[in-house]
């Protein structure tokens, strides 16, 4: 069976390190942060100007200048701090950040994302999206592997307009976790139940199976 | 020395047709709601706006361009207006999409007196486009320009007499950025105290980037994804 | 009579306008704090980080944590900001100092200045002149006519390494004041007792006297 | 996550001959004075320190300069020490003059990850030599490199165990632009305290930019220009 949301987001939680800092995107990345191994302190950065970004806060606890990246009302938690967009994408860019976790449309085999843009459809614009995979040192995309219409979201070469080029390392879809190396996309575990051959017959870029490829734990 | 004015009537009083204004805030958080109201009320038109976003129907820069005042939004995401969507899709407004970062890091620009930064958002892509681009130790930049804007608007939490402002939270995301960044720079501010009522190893924004200041009113500081969690 | 330190910082004085932010250099233009005309509010700049510079303090009560750029103790005033040293810089840089007030070895007629090294003697570094000479929109000059020997400061070209290029607008010398402008050096007032005749032969740079020149006020 | 360490010695345990170091304060104030110490009784050489200026004789970088373990300073201002200028005038000594606001802006890039920046002081002068010159609007920059730095070293008043770190009155100066700007980062402190204890409107220095930090003892705070003012 293919991983759910909520799987996947269990599996990428199994790469944060104790005293990681990371910056969660929206959608799946941010269910990330409900399935933080036990004993690993995470400092969550959320680059409207935040460290230490706590869960949503108790009903009528709301506070209108206290939001995340996402526009959702958060609270804060002790050792929290505050800055501006330029300091937050600064630390960023200088690689402060330990692991940043966002989805995409499509990622390429040589670790090329797009997943800002869509040619004939209302453009919303690239948030911080474009700022956090060029200059981030570690990118995990979380992403389905096929699209709604059963294509590849793996692929040689990104169709869409890029996000960021040579960026992704990592991907966890709901088929399984794959490194993107100078050789490709790298299948490293498989979701339970999920057959190399599928994972194969859905990955239109160059595949590679680890010679340890295993099952997922999740 | 008087920086103080009365309203925010006064303080957009000679912002004209087709200027380009800076606007603080992150979605609807810490954007100057009275100036915005007073820009509606005063009805000149052409105006390029820099702003993170575009505010949403109803509310926050959706004021302004539904009332057709803007010409062109500078933005890193316009996602929340169907307006917005409209008159871009009919042709009335132009925008320009900037990577966040590079947003803010250009705003900074102005206000440290650096004409120019390099930056990686954006390489091979789209952003890229009619830009220089430069590699330093391996790694690829875009040339970005500061911004050049007529005014800043800013809003605060906290500001004195002299100018200097203190944000609350996330609410300061752009504003210290773009008070740095306007030839005239006008602060609304929820409190306005004293000088010397702020301690000045607090103060975010020195006053001396700040041209005028009051203290706004009737603030609705809307919330735009309410997320709340249940007492257990 | 040349003008005396104190003199030249009371004229200098003259030129400051309610609302102003200044730099006030070491040596003469420190001194200039001192006779800031009634009802004019300025507001000191001391590029270490603070706006606001106010008095010495009273014995006992000086604060290692807050000195000049100078290193002397200093305080505070209502309204005082404090900032690192990107950011005074950066404001100075962006023209938000309306004037900067600085001592000189040598100007040259273009506006040129030299104040920070002398071949063959110990170089003790250019501090924060470089910064705020080439970036402040106005610039007056406080210092001798001439130097111990007897020579002119006020010259051709300077001879001494530089701090800045053609950014100086305003002398005021112990024997006058002077703009300097496409033309050279245009003198605007003499020191009470000086002679125009007493400047000329003192001014090795192109000098120009004003139709308008007049004794100076101190 | 664990970055307090005991003590200084502690803190700076590896840091090897012939590092790079950036070390707060300008003049004598807010100076890394525990840290300078343990370099001192560490004994390394060769050491490259970028610092606003360079101690006093029996102060400070003094210290480090007395045991002869720097090999070169990268300073603005070097003027108030005697075996400074001995050192450099025997040729035992290296030092590259870097004007004040520059060697702000290069620590800060490195912070901010902007491999370079367009700075107009310098042009024209000696600062220029071997330094690509560019024109925008009409006025002429410098390209100044942003610093690469093994360590940096930074006294701040307050911090807490995450690193945070709140500087106080013009003991700011250089210290939270190096601290952005170090690969490890340390902080001393006057009073460490628990995180939570430090509002986080009012943090100078985000932990993220902090390794390790500890409570510093027995600050001398030296003041190098004692001037006062008689009551009456």
């Amino acid at each position: 069976m293919p991983l759910n949301k909520e799987q996947i987001a269990k599996r990428i939680a199994q790469e944060l390190q104790d005293g990681f800092y990371v910056n969660l995107g929206i959608g799946i990345p941010t269910l990330v942060a409900n399935y933080i191994p036990e004993g690993v302190n995470v400092v969550l950065q959320s680059e409207n100007g935040l460290l230490g970004m706590g869960p949503f806060p108790f009903e009528g606890e709301e506070d209108a200048d206290l939001i995340n990246a996402g526009k959702q009302t958060i609270t804060t938690l002790p050792g929290s701090s505050f800055f501006d967009s330029a300091m937050s994408f600064g630390m960023i860019r200088a690689g402060k950040v330990d692991l940043t976790v966002l989805g995409a449309m499509e990622v390429s085999e040589n670790g090329d994302i797009a997943n800002w843009k869509i040619p004939k459809k209302m453009v919303k614009g690239m948030g911080g999206a474009m700022d956090l995979v060029a200059a981030a040192k570690n990118i995990i995309v979380a992403m389905q592997h096929t699209n709604p219409k059963g294509e590849s979201k793996l692929l040689p070469k990104c169709s869409l307009p890029l996000t960021g080029v040579n960026c992704v390392r990592k991907i966890v879809s709901d088929l399984g976790v794959f490194d993107v190396t100078a050789d490709g996309f790298v299948c490293l575990e498989y979701a339970p139940g999920v057959t190399i051959e599928e994972i194969k017959a859905k990955t239109a870029g160059k595949l590679t199976i680890a010679a340890d490829v295993k099952e997922m734990t999740v | 020395m008087n920086k103080v004015v009365a309203n925010a009537d006064e303080a957009v009083r000679d912002i004209p047709a087709g200027a380009t204004l800076m606007l603080g805030g992150f979605g609807l958080c810490g954007i100057p709601e009275n100036c915005i109201a007073s820009l509606v009320k005063k009805g000149i038109n052409n105006l390029t706006c820099i702003s993170n976003n575009a505010g949403v129907d109803g509310f926050g820069i959706g004021l302004l361009l539904e009332n057709k005042q803007v010409k062109k939004m500078i933005s890193s995401y316009v996602g929340e207006n169907a307006e917005f969507e409209r008159q871009l899709l009919s042709g009335e407004l132009e925008v320009e999409l900037v990577p966040q970062g590079t947003l803010a890091t250009r705003c900074m620009a102005t206000g440290y007196g650096m004409p120019a930064v390099f930056l990686q958002a954006g390489y091979g892509t789209e952003v890229q486009e009619g830009k220089e681009v430069r590699e330093f130790n391996g790694k690829h930049y875009l040339l970005e320009m500061a911004f050049d804007s007529d005014f800043a608007i800013v809003k605060a939490w906290k500001g004195d007499k002299m100018g200097n402002l203190v944000f609350k939270d996330t609410a300061r995301n752009f504003n210290p950025l773009m008070a740095m960044a306007g030839k005239i720079t006008i602060a609304e501010v929820e409190e306005l105290v004293e000088p010397g009522e702020i301690d000045p190893n607090h103060i975010h924004t020195p006053g001396i980037y700040v041209h005028r200041i009051f203290q706004g009113k009737d603030y609705e500081k809307r919330i735009e994804q309410r997320t709340v969690r249940q007492r257990g």
